[in-house]
This record gives C-alpha cells, structure tokens and sequence, in this order.
C-alpha cells in the first residue's frame, strides 16, 4: 500500500481548499447523502437548465479529505455537462473506482481524467472506497430526484 | 462417503465417557463440532480480532470481510435471493422473538389469529403469547393425526378471516415429521398470509432452498448445524426487514442520531444492534463448507439409512414403542418404554457412554396431546454409524435388566 | 506487574501489521483476547461440549456445571448479592434492551421521562427511544460540562416528578469521564428512582462493587473484557427480576406450558430463553480469572500511568486536541488534529499498525454538542504499553508531515 | 459411579409400586412440585390432626423411579410424625443428600434409616439430586402453607 499514492498533492490541496462547497440559489435538484461509519454528511444542489445542463453544482458537508476532495473534483467536471452526460461520468468514475484499471468516458478530456484518477489510490483501501464514492452516489440520488438519503454503508 | 472419516473430524470422539467411547444420539439437541470450526475460532481471535465495521484499521477491515463473507455463503446454501435477507442472531429463539416482536407490534391486533401447530418447540410458541398477553391476540394450534405429523389439511382447517401468520417448524424435534413447507405456503399466500418456518431440524439435515420453500421467514441455529453456540439466522424476506421496525437498539443499527428522534440504518445493519457475534458468524462460515464438501444429500441419505436401520432394530425390541410414525421422517426418535421412565433410561444409557435425551424436549404441548409426560429420544448427526444405533440398542437392553423387565 | 508479560498471553501481538509490530489502541472497541480464553473454548468444543441444561447424559452433566460456574465467578468479581442477580446475554446492547423493553413495558406510560446523559452510546439511548415511539415518554438529556464531564449537579436539575429511570454510563467511551453513579444512586433512590448503568466501559477498568454502587442495572460486554463475543451479563437487583416480564420467550425460561398459557421458570432461567452462548459463557470464566489473577487495582493503576503518560505527550505535540478534561477519567483519549480529519488519521496510522478509532463512536449526541462530526480516538488494554503511546505520537506526526501541518 | 447402587431393588419395588400414590380425603394442607428439566410432577396431600400430628399423607404425578420412589419412602416414613418432627425428619434428609455422610435425626429408626439411605446412590448422579428431593420440599412447602408451586430448577 501507498499513503502517498493516497494523499496526492492534489488530493491534499481540494480536501483543504473544496471548491463548490456551498449552496447554489435556486437550485431544482438536491439529495442528501450520509455514511454512517464515519457520520459523514454532503448535500449536493444542482441547478439544471431549461436543456437539462447542468447551470450550477455546489455541495455543502463535512469530511475527511478523500470525501471532500472527492465532491470538489466532481462538482468542478460536471458543470455545463448535460443530465445523460453526468450521468455517464458518474457510471465511469464508480466502474474505476470499484473495477476498472481506467476512465473511458469520451465525455472527459485528458487533463479531468488525470485529476479523477488521482482519486484511484482509494482501491488499495476498501474501508475508504465510500468516502470517494458518497457525494457520486449523492449526485445520482439528486438527478433522479429519489427521496431517499444516500447510505453508502449498504 | 466414509463416515468414520467423517467422525475423525471431530474431537469430542477422541474422549472417553465413563470409559466408553461417546455414541451421540443428542444432535437434535446439539450438534458437536468439526475440528476446522474449532481452529477457525482459534485463528480469527489469535491473529484477526478486531470488532466489525467499526474502524478502519486493517484488522477491523479484515474482520468485517470475514464477517460478510459468511453472510453470503449462507445467503447461497439457502439460496436466498439478496445477501441482505440474512440477519445474524444469537439463535433461532432470538430470530423467532425477533419477527413476533415485529410483525407483532406492526400488523397483530386484538383478535388476530397466530396459526401454530402441537409439534411446535417453545421457542415457536412462547414468543407468539406475549402477543397473546399484550395484544389480545388468539393462538390457534393445528392438531397432529395418529402418525404425529402435521398434514396439509390440518393446517386449512385452521385457518381462518382472522389468520395474520403461519408459524410451522420444517421437521419436528420430537416424532421427526417434515411438513409439507412448501404445500403450506402455497396455500397460506393464496390467502395473503405469510409464513415463518422454525427452521432449527430442518437446516442441519434437509436441503434448504427459500425460492423453492417460498417461506417468509426462515429460523436457524448455528450450534445444531455444527457450528459454534452463540449464533443463529434469520432469513427474511427482503420486503419484510424494509417493512418492520427494528427490534434492538444500539450501535451499528442507527443512520443518524439527534436528540429529538433516529433514523434507522439499512439493511441487514437495521437488524443487528451492538456488537454482534463476531468470531461465532466467521467460524460459522466453516460448518457451512462443511455441510458443503460433504454434501447434503449424501447427510440426507445417510441419515435416512441410519433411521431406517434404527427403526427396525428398535422395532425389534419389543418394550420400545416409538412416538410417531410419520412418512416423511427425519432423523430423530423419540421412544418409551412401558415400565421405566426416560429419565432413568438416559441415566442408564449415560454409563454405557450413549447420550440421548430424556424429558419434553421443549414440546409440552405435544407431550401433553400424547399423554406422554416424557420421551426418550436419539437423534442423529452426520458422525453417527449403525455401531451406535447397536449400541443404543444393546444398553436399552441393559436398561429392561437392570429394572427387571423382558 | 511486569506488562511485557502480560503482552506475551495474548497471541495477536506474535503478528505484523504492515510488517509493523501491532499497537493495538482500540480496546475500548472491543479488547484482544489472552490465550487463555482461547484454549478454554478449544477445550469446551473439544472435550466437554453439549447443549446446556437439557440433558442429563454426562456431557450436559458437565456443561451446565461449568456454565453455571461463571455466573459464580461474575457475581463475586462485581459483588452482587446473589448468583440469580446475573443472566447472561449475548451483549451489553441486549443487556439494556431487555430492561428498556421489560421496564418499559410495565413501568412507563404516556408523558413518563428516561433520564439519560449526553455521554450515552446509541445503546443507551436508541432502546429508550423505541419507548419514545410506542409509549410516547420523553427523553430528557443531563448535559454534560466543558470538562466533558456529567456531574452530580447535572442529573440533579434534570430529574422531575415525572423521572422513572436513570440511564447513565459508567465511564464514557469518548471523553473518558467517569461518573459518580454512587452519589447518583444516592440521590436517585432518595426519590425512588432506580438506576442503569451502562457497565460497557466500566467493567473492564475499574473495580467492580454493586453493593457500593448501589445500583438497579448494570450492563456489562464480555468482548470488552478479554472475553469472547457473543456474551454479556445484565446484573439486575433480585427484586427486579422478579417483578419484571420476561423478555425473549423459549426453550429454557418456562416452567408449565400449556395451550391456554404459560407460566414461566425462576430466576435466572426466565431471562435466558433458547439455547445460550455456553461456549462463550464457559470461557468468559478464564476471563474473569484473567483479570483477577492481575488484580483490578494494577490494572487501574496500569493504564492511569499510561493516561498520564499519553496526556503528557499528546499534550505537547501543539496540533493535537484532547476531547474533554474530566478530573476522574479512564483510559480513553479522543482528539483531533485542527486540518487532518480523523478517518485521514486513522488510515495513515494503520500503516504503522497503529490500530485506532475514528468517528463519532456510537455517540452522535455527544459529537454534534461538541460541534465535531467526528474525532480520532486512543484507548488502553492491559497490554498496552508507553512505547505504544511513543509510537502513536510519532504516527500522528506523519500525519501531519503528509499533510504539510507544523 | 455405580448403577447398581442408584437402582437398587427396594427403589424399583417403591418407583413401580408407590405407596400412598392417591389423594387423602379432607387433606388440610397441600402442595404442588415441578422440575421443568424432566417435566416431573408432584402434588403432596396432608392432613393435619389438632395435635398437628400427620393423619395421613398421600401424594398423586408422575416421574422417574428415583422421584417416585422417594416420595412413595418418604410417605410412608412421616405418617404419624409430628408437624415439627417431619421438618427435622425432612432436614435430615435433604442434609444427607446434600453433604452428610449419613442420617442423624433420632426420630427415626435403623430400618427406617436403612430405607432411606437407599436414596443415597442419586449423590453420584448430580442431575438426579432433584428427583430425589421434589417430593421433599414439596412436603415442606405444604406444611408451611406457601402458596409457590416448588420448583427444583431454581
Ligand atoms: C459505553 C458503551 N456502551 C455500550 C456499548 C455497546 O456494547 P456492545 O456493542 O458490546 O453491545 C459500548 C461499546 O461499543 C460502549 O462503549
Ligand atoms: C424445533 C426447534 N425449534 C427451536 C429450537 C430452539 O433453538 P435454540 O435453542 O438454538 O434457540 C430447537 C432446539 O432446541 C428446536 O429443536
């Protein structure tokens, strides 16, 4: 195992600095997401637009730094994507975190892939692989407008 | 299968009773254990202890995967459809106390009817009186016929507008009958009732398959299947554990907690509160390889020769009457003799080595239908050869002797 | 008292974590077990094993001897009055359980409080909140002090004409705290109110006098105590078990059943439905011989010296802050490093096999009053050790050098 | 451990034909045992003179030889005692089950001493210890009016 390969400078730098980590004004779309092990909390908002394209994202919570940098990373690619396009980024990013050697969205360029693929050092430590996943699943829970708290115990 | 092979798994067998070797006719009791089962427990608590799903240092991990894994493997030897429908528990009381907890607090009201049967064990029947006492709830017992089994019919008969649940063990621990589970819950659900199946002599010997069974719920202890005390299963349906309320509070259970309310954790965690029997689930998980490299038709069949050897040579021997006489049999039988009282048989039985068990066997309520206040009773595992049913036969022999009987 | 020693009885230490000797911190989770509780169970399977109290062939004969034997052992090491005072449970969380749900069911109705404390683990606190559902009680919270503290003072302005029960912990599992239950007790009983005390982190550290003490319930986790999981002990004041319902129905806990009711067996027997952990009960003896044989008041002694010690150090290493400053505390230590969450901590110090917690440890109450979602904690065992402490404060310095902190 | 001394003959002739199995008439005092590991039953009958002198014992259930045995022994031994006799008798007795060597109590004679020494074998036979002693504190509680049905689990 890597710690360094776990807390990669960029890592680091969007668990301190989140971008995104607010509420977006009228937004159309939230969800709440929970993991109860470590009672860690987001909330995600999105503001689609009349096309379905994604105005605003923003999230607010609390957590270590893989969750946070996680939910900073995520809220800075989607932005200006449509619904289905998310959609498939987020379907792309959990096949790598959970299987998969690589990213294969065509919705990415190379520079945003390198930035995702620094979150792949979660692998080697499963007890952490949700607090990389929550503010995804969140992100889903959002857009299909489900009224349930996202559990990433389960 | 060879079964002295098999008896060399296990320990207990190396040690003498009152210097004679140990002929274990009390599996329907308690089952012993396989030396893997044993060592499994030595080596989780030695080199792999930690609390499950708590931390997330490398032996809570590592605990917590051990911990899971046995739900999936029971999850397949039952053939549930979801890992999640498996509920550890301490034993099939506690997951009989669980559902009649709360199906009882959620959909049993004054007048409902809770569908038993005489065959069932205390475990099945205590647990639905407290509904009895605190709900106003009736209890209707389905009546065995001459053989001591429990028919199709004699369920219908009992079932009525007021039938909220069927509870039914799979094999009774004292006449042996298997009930016809899946006729039953054919039936029961063509009325929209659901059924729990006391499934504690059932899972050691019959192949288990819920699609199959179709039953609601499904009750297991692990000390009868070879596995260590402590530990037990409920199997419920997924539709079920979403639908009931939790039964004990506690750590693990909750999603969040505030001082004005809780909401409760999805599933299984829902159902299993504070620290669970950690080494007992992990080392459960090799009685059920076990039972697997073994197979359980080749149990099945081998337990079925032990039986019929059984019932014919105790049939042979005229002061033994056998309780029951039911077509569908598994291995346990239940016998008196006229003139000695099963206590001092299985005081007798005891010096010679032959464990069986004497007394009610936890049925009161088909003891007192038989008018039998006790029973004798040998029942069978996987270990025992047809040497211990002659040794069984042989003390019985001794027994008449000693209290001057033909 | 030489601790090396005593290290050498528990096996997990022979192995490598990460290649790295095992500090293990996180008894307060659950502790490691000594070899002698490891070889009790082998043995019991091995050589002794049948069901308990059923049977009366010379396996059973023996079992329950030996089962019967701990609860003798239990009732002297924490002094209660009678062996009948001790049923065995699978857990603390049940132990509290059982009287949420037989208490509650007999002796809170509508408008009634559940006095608690804001110390309380979810198993102090979820089972008195079903009540809060079914009964409509209210659950009153006594708020803990910038010490992290509850005070006699702070149950004090609490309690109303409307208090039935005092639920409080013995010794907190996030500050430390330890409470003045006797003095509690006192003023509790003086308006004839009674007591639990969640035993869960008291038990295995300080010395045990229910005579003292004074209080109604006690709730103790065999796991936390170089014991085996799957067994707890509720101690209960005689009179209350007498008084109370029984709680899960079975095998074991009757004394007559018929079809029209049930009337149920003496003390401890009616708390003790379906077949019991017997392994784990049998070898939670060793546990408590353990313990003895080192002596309750070295081991306070032991890990006060390691408290102080780890005060002391952590104390001066300037990013770290310590959860609460409770003048009679235990040997548990949370904090926080100000830019480090606490699961980042753990992870980084479990590659040094530095085995910590991280969360809100079952108490969420505590957390958010706190205003911390979650903190980083240290806890002692017996073989715990000041080179432990060194190497944890060197791992927390890790952290922070990848984390670019001073 | 010896059979031959647990199942000697005086005990198969009195567990096969127990004397004074019935119900007294005009009994004036009376009590219920039970031992819930083997489901044996007792019920104690007695009638009290005004001298408080035992007129006539009887006891009616079911149960092993050993059980039966001993109160079929320990009936025909008290009747004719004085209240406070039987007790001493009856403490005697469970005394010499229990711990003692032997019978002590001068109320009763050798042959009857002989007699209920033959119940001593259950001391090698600890779950058996119960059988033996139901009928006992079954008579006790009879005489102290309690109304608890005795329970020899406890
Ligand atoms: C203070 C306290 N109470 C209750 C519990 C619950 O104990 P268990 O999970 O063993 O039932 C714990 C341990 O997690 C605890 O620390
Ligand atoms: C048919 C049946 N049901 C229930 C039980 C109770 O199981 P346990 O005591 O393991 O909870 C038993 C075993 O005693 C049994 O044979």
């Amino acid at each position: 195992m890597n710690l360094k390969e776990l807390y990669q400078e960029i890592i680091l730098d969007h668990g301190k600095n989140p971008r995104n980590l607010r509420k977006t004004d009228n937004y159309n779309k939230d969800a709440k997401g929970h993991n109860p092990l470590c009672g860690d909390n987001v909330h995600v908002f999105l503001k689609l637009d009349e096309n379905k394209k994604v105005d605003d994202i923003s999230f607010e919570g609390s957590g270590c730094a893989i969750s946070m940098a996680s939910a900073s990373i995520m809220t800075d690619l989607v932005r200006g994507k449509e619904e289905a396009e998310v959609k498939e980024i987020v379907t792309d990013f959990l096949d790598m975190i959970k299987e998969k050697d690589d990213l294969n969205s065509k919705l990415l360029n190379d520079d945003e892939k390198t930035k995702l693929m620094c979150l792949s050092g979660v692998k080697q430590y499963p007890m952490r692989v949700k607090c990389a996943t929550l503010s995804w699943h969140t992100l889903t829970s959002a857009i299909d407008n489900s009224q349930e708290v996202i559990n990433t115990e389960s | 299968m060879n079964i002295d092979d098999i008896k060399k798994e296990f320990p207990i067998f190396d040690n003498k009773i009152h210097n004679n070797d140990l002929v274990y006719l009390d599996s329907a009791n308690s089952s012993q254990k396989p030396k893997i089962v044993l060592d499994r427990i030595y080596d989780f608590y030695s080199k792999e202890f930690s609390n499950v799903g708590r931390s997330v240092h490398y032996l809570a991990v590592a605990a917590t995967n051990l911990y899971e894994n046995t739900r999936v493997s029971v999850q397949k030897y039952i053939n549930a459809q979801d890992k999640n429908e498996i509920v550890f528990t301490k034993g099939a009381t506690e997951a009989i106390n669980l559902i009649a907890n709360t199906f009882g607090q959620k959909y049993l009201d004054e007048g409902d009817e809770v569908l038993i049967t005489e065959l069932e064990h205390h475990s099945n029947y205590v647990p639905w009186h407290f509904l009895r006492k605190s709900k106003n709830i009736k209890i209707e017992f389905a009546e065995i016929n001459d053989d001591g089994e429990i028919t199709l019919e004699a369920i219908k008969t009992k079932i009525t507008d007021k039938t909220k649940i069927i509870c039914i063990t799979h094999l009774s621990n004292v006449t042996g009958a298997i009930l016809p589970i899946k006729e039953i819950v054919n039936l029961a659900h063509s009325k929209g009732i659901p059924v729990l199946v006391d499934g504690c002599q059932g899972a050691p010997h019959l192949k288990l398959d819920m699609q199959d069974l179709g039953c609601d719920f499904y009750a297991i202890s692990g000390h009868k299947m070879y596995g260590p005390t402590g530990i037990g299963v409920l199997y419920a349906k997924k539709k079920w554990l979403e639908d009931l309320p939790p039964y004990q509070g506690g750590g693990g259970m909750i999603r969040e907690v505030k001082k004005k309310g809780i909401s409760y954790g999805d599933l299984p965690n829902k159902y299993e509160a504070g620290t669970m029997a950690t080494a007992q689930v992990i080392a459960f998980n090799e009685s059920i390889k076990f039972m697997e490299t073994i197979g359980i038709e080749n149990i099945e069949k081998h337990e079925k020769e032990l039986l019929d050897y059984a019932i014919d040579v105790l049939g042979k021997n005229n002061s033994i009457n056998i309780v029951g006489n039911p077509k569908n049999k598994g291995g346990v039988i239940s016998f008196t003799i006229e003139g000695i009282h099963p206590h001092d048989i299985a005081t007798i039985l005891d010096e010679d080595g032959v464990a069986i068990r004497a007394g009610h066997h936890c049925c009161q309520i088909l003891h007192d239908k038989l008018g039998l206040p006790a029973t004798a009773r040998a029942s069978f595992g996987v270990y025992n050869t047809k040497e211990d049913i002659d040794q069984l036969n042989a003390s019985l022999n001794n027994c008449k002797k000693i209290f001057n009987l033909k």
